[in-house]
């Protein structure tokens, strides 16, 4: 993975736009790598950071959903949506405002072939917010030549951006309220393609809510189709220091979600449930 | 920046006051995140272990974290390798960091305090021992921590098993200066406060207490008054070292701490929000105390208590 | 809103749980301030008078105040006028609030503490007595909140005094379930925490403590997950009801309190920034009651502690 | 003295100009009375109070510098020095946020009669931003028809605001960089006038730094010449519920200044130099 320079550093805010009702928000890394499709950053705003109620204190995870080197370093994309105190600063966030950025930090996602020898292609299954991490993951399969299958699904028409982050037309859209696609869930659309060729011929990679999480991790499971998931618990660091991000294994025990994550192969871990997370 | 900012810490070699919080920074993760750049710009001047136990434990379930406001509650439950997994496993990395290793441990009996001290001491990686005595003695029920005759007489056991320096982490859910009294008279070599404070949050919705372990010890700015006092306090009643943490983010609250009257200074959640706060701290402590006119840190030490004889009559707890 | 928010609380009717911390609102400088307004939509469900001693007090010089990271402490030092000036002054003009009236007393001598009690308790104007006991017994030298044995003692001298109810008010800077076993064993008929976290600050520039007391309490967000804490611990200690404080700023977080344990609560330094906050809690919490689908608040006391036997092993104060 | 509503009130910015290195800006208060001059109010962003540090965390006493009923209310003007969080945080305030607004507050100013039976004019003494609330005094005693003259003193260019609350040309400026006016201090303006037969029939009214304060009482008192001054000192709450606006009083003990001031007899405090109070 890429190891990130040590210490926060403050990065200008270059386009912060509407998606689906999600803002779409991009940021000059003057200093910094280029990030690995998975790794994540810590985000915290210089300005407006703390408010009536002391909050946001600490500097919040968000994955990189897209990276690109140009003059003057390197572009971020993130895609972000309100939920509290961190996630409605950072979305209401303006041109020319400055943010920290600590990373990219984390494992991010393994090539199919990888996860299973016999994995030629990929599924990609994103819910909600948590397509961010597999548009960056999925120009890294195109531009590799990766046969890769885009599996999104929304609640409802009010939460359903980030599709700007895919530069491509072929994706299976689902939705709960059907607003667009099938009406249910992402999970119903894998369950389909895994009935098929695909289950032994592709990796599936997943990054949502915790409940979509765990159905993939079923469902992969049981059809023994190998998987990566993009899981989420309550940073406080990002880098291992603070053990705050216990995700339970299944062989007993916790792992640290930041270092040895976020991106964890599904067999590994005891659930997708992490208390905690999620909203 | 002419002045010079190394000083000695009960026999520690240290090129500025600023050291790292028990359990706040983990230098071998750091390193495989930061890659040698970790080595070669380390931000702390001595580094301290997260606290290790007799046997391996596993730590608390999530969640582990909860954001007050200015501050964090955290109830990881010690998760480490246990004594045996330390030495063979983590030692041999962090004798790699360029800085003196401080080993923090924790046990519940004397007997297992004992083993711990007996094995960590004689490994030559090893510059100092830190003592977490925010634990209670499952013999006497109480926690050594809250008890000066507890804490002293785990002194009294202690010190006989080694010549490095014992550092001794107090608890601020107690009065600090009577344990901080016995400690010194037994022996020990520095202390060190504030641990965390006792704490809890209800989980949204109300099921219960949000965190996996119930309660949990609040840490950051929200904690930092609480901790210059009982810093300030600790350092008027003992001459050994203190060093003083409780929610330092910057400079200035290092030199706050420095003029209550503590020798070093640790960084604890801070790290969190930035990996490099320990020397950036150590930096923006350089520049206030060239700022002030000081000769180095130490020319401010305990200035604090210095006020002069016009104290106000005091209804002791109350403001 | 259908959730009636009256209670009863050892034996005063509120109509709803809110009610002031001592010292934190002053009902006749407010009637000055805000007119007949404030009789006629008065914030609170009960008034706690500022805490009164035998002899008239100044207070401390200033600075008195220091605003922290999401709180602030005071270093007043109980300005008052003594018990004489505040039954001939003060207490007719408090007797006209639409609420029981409960007022708060303190003394440093058992003598002392009985002429205050003795004074205060046979006025009809008076519906019940806070003692606070955040205060050195000048006989022992011991701080009485911090001691069972010395909160034991005085209610023992007390409650013989007085057929009103007794309401202590304990001390945070020590474990307080010992010390509300022991006043409940003494007969006290109601217990309410936290008041200040003792604290200090630097003067900038470094010239010394800030305050003009030297040390002071610190109140507000910034403690209320360690208000929280000993405000559970002490609620699964006793019987009699709990009246909980502690950086409440918000309807949800008096929840928090209620959830915790608590019967009433008290809202203080969030009064400073809204002289209504007190009727805003209110509001805010029969709103979050209903928005929950309880019944009433008091349907949510001490679902806090309920959580099921899957409790981790915990190594104390060690989170 | 004007009562307050029970309960601070969110008011809407109308106005924020920079002026000589202050800021004057102006909130639409529609459900709050006209304050008396020399009151003042308790103030605090609606977002953005707290920040990095946690602070501000109290809201922050302001003197009124003018007032004027219009449609839809009151407006209120202040003017702001940025010296910390609390008042940079105001100073960037823009047209159309909020502002939660407690007051008026405390006891204004007295008129010269009052004062002393021969004191038929008035003397306004400000220093920096001090000269706020002898802005919306002046329009009074104009207002009454009481002669009045205005000394304003100022450190240098960069602060030297507020003069636009003036509508007049007579005012009478001192700068201690000489920018502007006599150079040296208001007070050598004053104790020229007080020389003349000013000091019997006028009464002297004085706001700004403490050690102005000080030098104003002090010449006031030698020369027996009726003075309130209009002090500052660290206000938690402004309504007499923190006792932690202690000022030393000439007789002994302390008052609290939020009510029985900001405006108070030269002769019955002790000291103007208000330990934490100033900048
Ligand atoms: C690896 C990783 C990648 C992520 N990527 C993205 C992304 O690309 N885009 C995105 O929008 N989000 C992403 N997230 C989630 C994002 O980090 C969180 O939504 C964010 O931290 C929430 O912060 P907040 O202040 O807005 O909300 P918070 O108030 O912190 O609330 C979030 C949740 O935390 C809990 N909570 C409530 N109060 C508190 C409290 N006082 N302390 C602690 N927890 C509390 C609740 O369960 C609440 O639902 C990612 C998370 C991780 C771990
Ligand atoms: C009645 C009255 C009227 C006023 N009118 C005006 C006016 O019209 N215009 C105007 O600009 N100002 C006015 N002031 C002053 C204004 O209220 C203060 O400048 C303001 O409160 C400062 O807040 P701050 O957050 O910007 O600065 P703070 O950080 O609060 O600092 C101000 C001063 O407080 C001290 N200080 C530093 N740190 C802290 C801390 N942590 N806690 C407490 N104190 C600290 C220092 O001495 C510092 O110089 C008035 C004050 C009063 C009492
Ligand atoms: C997540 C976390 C874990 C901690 N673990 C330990 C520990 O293992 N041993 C210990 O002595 N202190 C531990 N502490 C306490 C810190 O070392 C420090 O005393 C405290 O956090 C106050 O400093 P701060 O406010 O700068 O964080 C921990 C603190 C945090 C926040
Ligand atoms: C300025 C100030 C003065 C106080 N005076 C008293 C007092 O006289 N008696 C008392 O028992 N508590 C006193 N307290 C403590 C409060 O009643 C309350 O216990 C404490 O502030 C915690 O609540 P809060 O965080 O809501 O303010 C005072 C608190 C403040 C901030
Ligand atoms: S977030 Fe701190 S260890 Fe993982
Ligand atoms: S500012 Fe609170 S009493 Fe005056």
């Amino acid at each position: 993975m890429t190891e990130a320079p040590l210490g926060r550093r403050l990065c200008e805010l270059t386009r912060n736009v509407e998606s689906g009702g999600y803002r779409i928000f991009s940021v000059l890394d003057a200093d910094g790598p280029e990030p690995a499709p998975g790794q994540f950053c810590m985000l915290a705003t210089e300005r407006g950071w703390g408010g009536e109620d002391g909050r946001p204190y600490l500097a919040r995870a968000f994955s990189v959903a897209g990276a690109e080197g140009q003059g003057g370093g390197v572009r971020l994309d993130f895609l972000v949506h309100g939920v509290g105190p961190g996630t409605d600063r950072l979305a209401s966030l303006e041109q020319g405002e400055r943010l920290w950025v600590t990373g990219p930090l984390g494992i991010g996602f393994s090539g199919p072939r990888e996860l299973a020898p016999d994995a030629a292609g990929a599924i990609l299954v994103g819910g909600g917010i948590g397509v961010a991490p597999l548009a960056i993951w999925r120009r890294a399969l195109l531009a590799a030549g990766t046969p890769t299958r885009v599996l999104l699904g929304y609640r409802d028409r009010e939460r359903s951006g980030g599709l700007d982050l895919f530069d491509c037309s072929e994706i299976r859209l689902a939705s709960e309220d059907g607003h667009a696609g099938h009406r249910g869930y992402v999970t119903d659309l894998l369950a389909v393609l895994l009935e098929g060729d695909d289950a032994s011929s592709a990796a599936v990679y997943a990054c949502g809510p915790p409940a979509m999480l765990e159905a993939v991790r079923a469902l992969c499971l049981e059809r023994e189709v190998a998987c990566e998931l993009a899981m989420e618990a309550p940073m406080g660091c990002g880098f291992g220091a603070c053990f705050g991000c216990a995700v339970p294994l299944a062989a007993g025990g916790y792992m640290r979600l930041c270092v040895e994550g976020p991106v964890v192969r599904a067999d590994r871990v005891e659930t997708a449930l992490v208390a905690g997370s999620g909203h | 920046m002419g002045a010079p900012a190394s000083l000695e810490l009960c026999g520690l070699e240290l090129s500025h006051p600023v050291i790292n919080g028990s359990g706040t920074f983990d230098a071998i993760a750091a390193r495989g995140v930061f890659g040698d750049a970790l080595l070669s710009s380390f931000p702390f001047s001595a580094y301290v272990s997260k606290t290790i136990t007799p046997e391996q434990r596993a730590g608390n379930p999530p969640p582990r974290l909860w954001e007050t406001p200015s501050g964090l509650i955290n109830s990881i439950g010690l998760p480490n390798r246990g004594l045996d997994g330390f030495l063979e496993g983590d030692l041999p990395k962090l004798a790699e960091l360029p800085v003196p290793l401080i080993v923090s441990v924790m046990a519940t009996s004397h007997g297992e305090f004992a083993r711990l001290v007996e094995g960590v001491s004689p490994r030559a990686e090893v510059a100092a021992l830190e003592l977490n005595i925010s634990c209670p003695n499952v013999e006497s029920g109480l926690v050594v921590g809250e008890s000066p005759e507890e804490a002293a007489a785990l002194l009294g056991l202690l010190r006989p098993l080694t010549e490095k320096p014992l550092i001794v982490k107090l608890t601020p859910n107690a009065h600090p200066a009577p344990v901080a009294l016995a400690v010194e008279a037994g022996g020990a070599d520095a202390v060190s406060l504030i641990n965390t404070l006792r704490s809890t949050a209800v989980a949204p919705g109300g099921a219960g207490p949000w965190l996996g372990g119930e309660r949990g010890g609040l840490s950051g700015p929200a904690v930092r008054a609480v901790a210059l006092s009982q810093v300030a306090e600790v350092a008027d009643a003992v001459s050994i070292p203190v060093i003083g943490m409780g929610g330092i983010a910057r400079g200035g609250h290092a030199l706050d701490f420095i003029r209550a009257g503590a020798t070093a200074v640790a960084v604890g959640t801070e790290s969190f929000r930035d990996p490099g706060a320990g020397a950036r701290v150590a930096r923006e402590l350089a520049a206030e105390v060239d700022a002030e006119g000081l000769e180095s840190a130490a020319a401010a030490r305990g200035t604090f208590g210095q006020r002069g004889p016009d104290r106000p009559e005091n209804l002791s707890q109350n403001p």
